[in-house]
């Protein structure tokens, strides 16, 4: 027992590995989701195209390959990166994929009649999208980011497989070292639920910020 | 007699295999205040559309205050209007909606001041001066920090009203504008457009359903129906001595449907 | 980085035979995630308070937490309370549990998607609760979730490698016990990926096809 | 070339790949990595003027593809020389050396004395690491594919094993005695070593190309086997400084 | 004087703080037909739903024929009434909705006979030769088959009430049955409702804001204010000389907002 709770210091570095995973691929994943969301909207077949490519290929194959890919297969072109690196990028490519669904899913609920006041108003096209259009989608979107971010969450887990020493990777060490099973996996499932806990009063409260006044705008 | 600021030639328009307008053709004059009217369906609201560049079409020839609306001449050439041809063309129309159409996210002066800032460059404090003074207009001024979804339906209309005219259009374009308000909400976006009628020179077109309104406002009433007009005239005209049968058919059903008291 | 076919024909009879698995395993969790969901959505609606506060509240934390540490969970740390599972039953009975807390959200969102106004004209009909929800509401509720039921059910699919960390000889773990052999990552992992890809692409033409037939309902 | 070395003195630190299996490796309360590998590697890279390692656990199937992909600069985990893994990697001269044991439930009921066994016993199920020796021991005298479970570590393969999901569980002999120490399951029985299994030695695994690294690595190692410090280090976790010195890699990448 | 077939008697329904019902209290006389009018928000649609059973009421009493409908006794004592009470009640009462709410995965011949089927256990036969009979009034014979996602409004309005009407009520409640409607298809439901108006003696409770249309069915107009009935009487009394402000302020808005041509 005592011997358990020295280990516990243990759990708890896996859980900063597993935050800062979460947090650097959460901000990966935004970017591509905008970048692609959008790019799947765009005027220009070649830009639709990438966009699509990169989505149904990141959801159509699985996380696992994807972090196995990035992690040894990468390096064999040439690309190296750290167990983190190659976390944060299999990881932030694949939520964002999905979430690039939502970002172009958000927008297009913005009413046809928004762009049409756009028209009549005589916006151009990059204007209305950033005046008009975005700032209503980006409501819609929130509540989804989310539930991606708790998906990500979930999926650092995988990155144990790859020898990266995060929360379910300690937790095993953990496990190794003391013979005891119940005592890691329970603290992390602990671990993992409060984490998401945290992330979906996070984002509550950031959409009740923003929706303030704004009745009119969800659907 | 001067030209005319709207000149619509042999235009057509299908939704799929649907022809919605059929070789319609028009002229508006300068100033001149026309209400659109004829059973649902008949194309009224794609015309507006159409001369608001919210749908294009497949046919046919618009001209705007002499300048032809979806192409342009390059070198003695008739082209297709690129993008920046149309954002020059809709300068001079403005458009309010059956549902408003409001940004929901801004507010009242945020909505009426968005347009001026960012298409003519217009400074912040000259623009909320300028909005200052439509809103005024419209009975609005006090509501000017308030959210759209804070406002009644009749209050959102006038909203929309001062909105676009914060463009300063030459052509005005009003879709059923009060269809969608409680009838009790009805009058108070009525009085604002029988003020705008009397107050400017602006053209204005009119799609309604509000018989009454539309026989003291217009100056002229066009009945449509199945994509072409079928007969014009003058107010008094059209709603007591109808010459086609179509128009004496619609005007009887309105009637019978309890449209009076 | 070289490519080897006759490597890639070579292990191909080895890595069907993890096809196999990793479809048994899909069929059988999408099966469980069907039948629990229906159960949590039910129980949610209770009116007794502690049913659908506790049932909402498990559903929450095994959503909330990575399936890979629930599946180590069940393997691992249930035979101690008597509880002995063959790996593949607990990884349907993991992926089954996981998935039903997301299909529950479905059935709940289908049912609540019939307006209003078909109960109160049920009502105003003199229908019983029993005849209002067999006549009335599960006949409009059901159509509309076909396309989202299925859509979990393709991403079950993708999380099954998963089941690899149990002992499960699925695709993925196939494909390990390969590249641990040859020592040889590139065709294993990749071949993996391109399996994915396919069954993914497939799923998206079958998914439009049922969001197509079954998505809207006319009224 | 030195380059390599050179390169690793500049970092001042040397990634290495251990497994999760005491007492090859330990790790303690602490997060501090110890074991005999890693112990044996600190030691020397300290003398060849490289300051500290930095270990990464890892799966032992994942280890080569790790050196190969540059994730690692050595592996020093137990990762027993073997003609094929001499082809793929450059192995340093012999380090740690065990032979093979089975654990088992107590008595034997299948009766094991040799992989052989396992494999005669159509309903018997054997546990192995994945991409570990003996995985690879328990294919080659016959075992079929899908009575030979791929267990992530050790105390899976423990536990395992007590909830009567395999027969038997293999791992070289100071692992298994590790394991059953910690688990003080008297229910155990531990089958050391197993008939016709030889007995390995694993060294410290550079990536091809990083010879001229191996070799500075040899001379050290050398050293440090005469002045019996090596014994010192190794000895205290069960590990025979004898065996080690009694063979070479060349033997050892030669045996058939 | 036969006894009233309506009851109400000081009921009072609020939704959290707002009190929509206060206190009200109303007659009606079997075979009486009704209009209900009032600004938006006065509780017109409120207590037609509380009749129908689809609102609870927070206090007061309501006779349905001679029996309570929110309590029943038992032992002499009224207590709340149970699901079975409430199933009995609403066999005396039909609702034709806004929204029509037909049941869209039925064709319209199932629409009018699962209720009979149901809850009466009329056998299928007999329920299918009744409802082509309702069809057959409201003109809806020849669309038995079609779904209701082909039919248009006034149609799909006019099998709604030949749905409610499938179950042989005493009491028929309409909410606003045209105003969802184009005005062109008003005219087809207004006069089915005037036939069935004329041909039976059921009582019949009517809210609209066809003031046109009440006038003429309306044996009684009740003129509702922030829940709480302002003015009562014949439909001529009330349309040409009401008597209270808020009646004739209301009425003065309905006609200014142009009800009629
Ligand atoms: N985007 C579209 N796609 C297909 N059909 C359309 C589209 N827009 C309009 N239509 C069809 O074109 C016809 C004319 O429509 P329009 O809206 O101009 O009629 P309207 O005269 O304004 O009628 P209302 O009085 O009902 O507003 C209608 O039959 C309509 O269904
Ligand atoms: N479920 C509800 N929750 C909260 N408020 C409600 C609810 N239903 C009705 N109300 C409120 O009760 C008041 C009366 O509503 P009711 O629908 O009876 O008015 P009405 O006279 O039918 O008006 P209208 O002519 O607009 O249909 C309104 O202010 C409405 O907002
Ligand atoms: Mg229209
Ligand atoms: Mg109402």
């Amino acid at each position: 027992m005592t011997q358990w709770s020295g280990y516990l210091g243990l759990i708890l570095q896996g859980a900063l590995v597993t935050i800062e995973l979460t947090l650097m691929g959460s901000v990966l994943a935004l970017i591509m989701a905008f970048l692609a969301g959008m790019g799947r909207l765009s005027r220009y077949f070649v830009l639709r195209a990438l966009a699509t490519a990169y989505i149904e290929f990141f959801r159509g194959t699985s996380i696992f390959v994807q972090l196995f890919w990035v992690y040894f297969v990468l390096p064999l072109a040439g690309i190296s990166l750290t167990p983190l690196q190659a976390g944060v990028l299999a990881l932030g490519l694949n939520v964002g994929a999905y979430a690039a669904e939502v970002v172009r899913g958000a927008i297009q609920s913005v009413g046809r009649e928004q762009y049409e006041a756009c028209i009549a108003l005589n916006l151009g096209r990059w204007q209305g999208m950033r005046h008009v259009i975005l700032p209503q989608a980006l409501l819609v979107m929130l509540p989804t980011f989310g539930n991606n971010a708790i998906e990500l969450l979930k999926a650092t887990s995988v990155v144990s497989l790859i020898s990266l020493a995060d929360l379910t990777f300690q937790a095993q060490v953990v496990r190794s070292q003391t013979g005891n099973t119940l005592m890691p996996f329970t603290t992390i499932l602990i671990i993992y639920f409060v984490l998401a806990l945290i992330i979906s009063w996070g984002v509550r409260s950031l959409e009740r910020r923003m929706a303030r006044g704004l009745d009119g705008v969800r659907v | 007699m001067p030209a005319p600021i709207i000149k619509v030639d042999a235009i057509s328009k299908s939704f799929g295999a649907f022809k919605v307008l059929d070789g319609l053709s028009m002229q508006v004059m300068p100033g001149e205040k026309l209400a659109l009217i004829g059973p649902s369906g008949s194309g009224k609201t794609t015309i507006l559309r159409i001369l608001m560049t919210l749908e294009k079409i497949d046919g046919g020839h618009i001209q705007i205050d002499g300048e032809q609306l979806y192409h342009m001449e390059r070198n003695g050439q008739l082209l297709a209007a690129d993008e920046r041809h149309l954002a020059k063309m809709r300068q001079k129309i403005g458009m309010v909606f059956q549902l408003f159409n409001l940004f929901p996210h801004k507010c009242v002066m945020d909505n009426v001041t968005l347009a001026p800032m960012l298409t003519k460059g217009v400074a912040r404090a000259a623009a909320e001066k300028r909005a200052m003074e439509l809103l005024e207009m419209v009975g609005m001024a006090d509501k000017a920090k308030a959210m759209p979804a804070q406002l009644s339906g009749g209050q959102k209309q006038r909203v929309a009203i001062a909105r676009a005219l914060a463009l300063s259009p030459k052509i005005m374009l009003f879709d059923e504008v009060t269809s969608a308000l409680d009838p009790e909400l009805v009058e108070e976006v009525l009085n604002v457009m029988r003020k705008l009628a009397a107050e400017t020179d602006m053209t204005m077109l009119l799609v309604t359903h509000e018989m009454g309104f539309a026989h003291d406002f217009a100056d002229r009433v066009l009945f449509f129906d199945r994509g072409r007009i079928v007969e014009e005239g003058k107010p008094d005209e059209i709603f007591r001595h109808p010459k086609q049968e179509r128009t004496q058919g619609f005007l009887k059903k309105i009637i019978a449907a309890g449209h009076r008291v | 980085m070289d490519w080897d076919w006759n490597f890639v024909w070579e292990i191909m009879p080895t890595l069907i035979q993890g096809v196999k698995i990793t479809i048994l395993a899909t069929l059988l969790g999408s099966v469980l995630a069907a039948i629990v969901g229906l159960a949590i959505a039910l129980a949610r609606r209770s009116p007794n308070r502690a049913v659908s506060r506790s049932v909402g509240f498990l559903a929450e934390f095994i959503r909330g937490t990575p399936l890979l540490v629930q599946l180590y969970f069940i393997f691992y740390v249930l035979p101690d309370f008597g509880i002995l599972l063959p790996p593949l039953v607990a990884g349907v009975i993991g992926l089954g549990l996981h998935y039903g807390t997301y299909t529950a959200e479905v059935y709940r969102a289908g049912i609540d998607n019939v307006p209003r106004g078909q109960w109160e004209a049920a009502k105003a009909c003199n229908l019983s609760a029993g005849q209002t929800w067999s006549h009335i509401i599960i006949p409009q509720a059901i159509p509309p979730m076909i396309p989202a039921l299925a859509n979990y059910f393709i991403a079950m699919f993708k999380e099954t490698p998963l089941l690899s960390a149990i002992t499960v000889l699925e695709l993925m773990n196939q494909a390990k016990s390969v590249a641990n052999t040859y020592y040889r990552y590139i065709e294993p992992m990749t071949l993996v990926g391109a399996f994915f890809l396919v069954i993914s692409l497939f799923s998206v033409v079958l998914l439009r096809w049922l969001e197509h037939r079954y998505g809207k309902i006319e009224r | 070339d030195d380059s390599k070395l050179e390169q690793l003195k500049a970092q001042g630190f040397a990634r290495v790949a251990i497994a999760n299996e005491p007492p090859y490796t330990a790790v303690a309360a602490d997060g501090k990595v110890s074991g005999a590998a890693p112990d044996v590697a600190r030691e020397i890279f300290k003398r060849l003027g490289v300051g500290d390692i930095v270990a990464s656990i890892s799966e032992y199937g994942a280890m080569i593809p790790g050196l190969q992909a540059g994730r690692f600069d050595v592996v020093t985990a137990g990762l027993f020389m073997k003609p094929e893994r001499c082809a793929a990697v450059a192995y340093s001269e012999p380090v740690l050396c065990d032979a093979e044991a089975m654990l088992v439930k107590k008595g034997n009921p299948k009766g094991f004395k040799s992989y052989e066994d396992v494999a005669k016993d159509s309903s018997a199920t054997i546990g192995a690491p994945g991409g570990g020796t003996e995985e690879k021991l328990a294919l080659n005298a016959g075992v079929p594919r899908d009575r030979v479970i791929v267990v992530p570590d050790g105390q899976s393969g423990l536990k395992m094993l007590q909830d009567g999901r395999i027969d038997a569980y293999s791992l070289p002999v100071l692992s298994i005695n590790d394991l059953v120490k910690k688990a003080n399951d008297p229910n155990l029985e531990v089958i050391a070593p197993v008939q016709g299994a030889p007995v390995y030695c694993d060294g410290a695994a550079f990536k091809k190309g990083d010879e001229a690294l191996r070799d500075a690595y040899d001379v050290e190692l050398a050293k440090l086997k005469k002045s019996g410090e090596f014994a010192k280090i190794i000895e205290p976790y069960g590990f025979s400084a004898a065996a080690a010195m009694s063979t070479t890699r060349d033997k050892l990448c030669a045996a058939k």
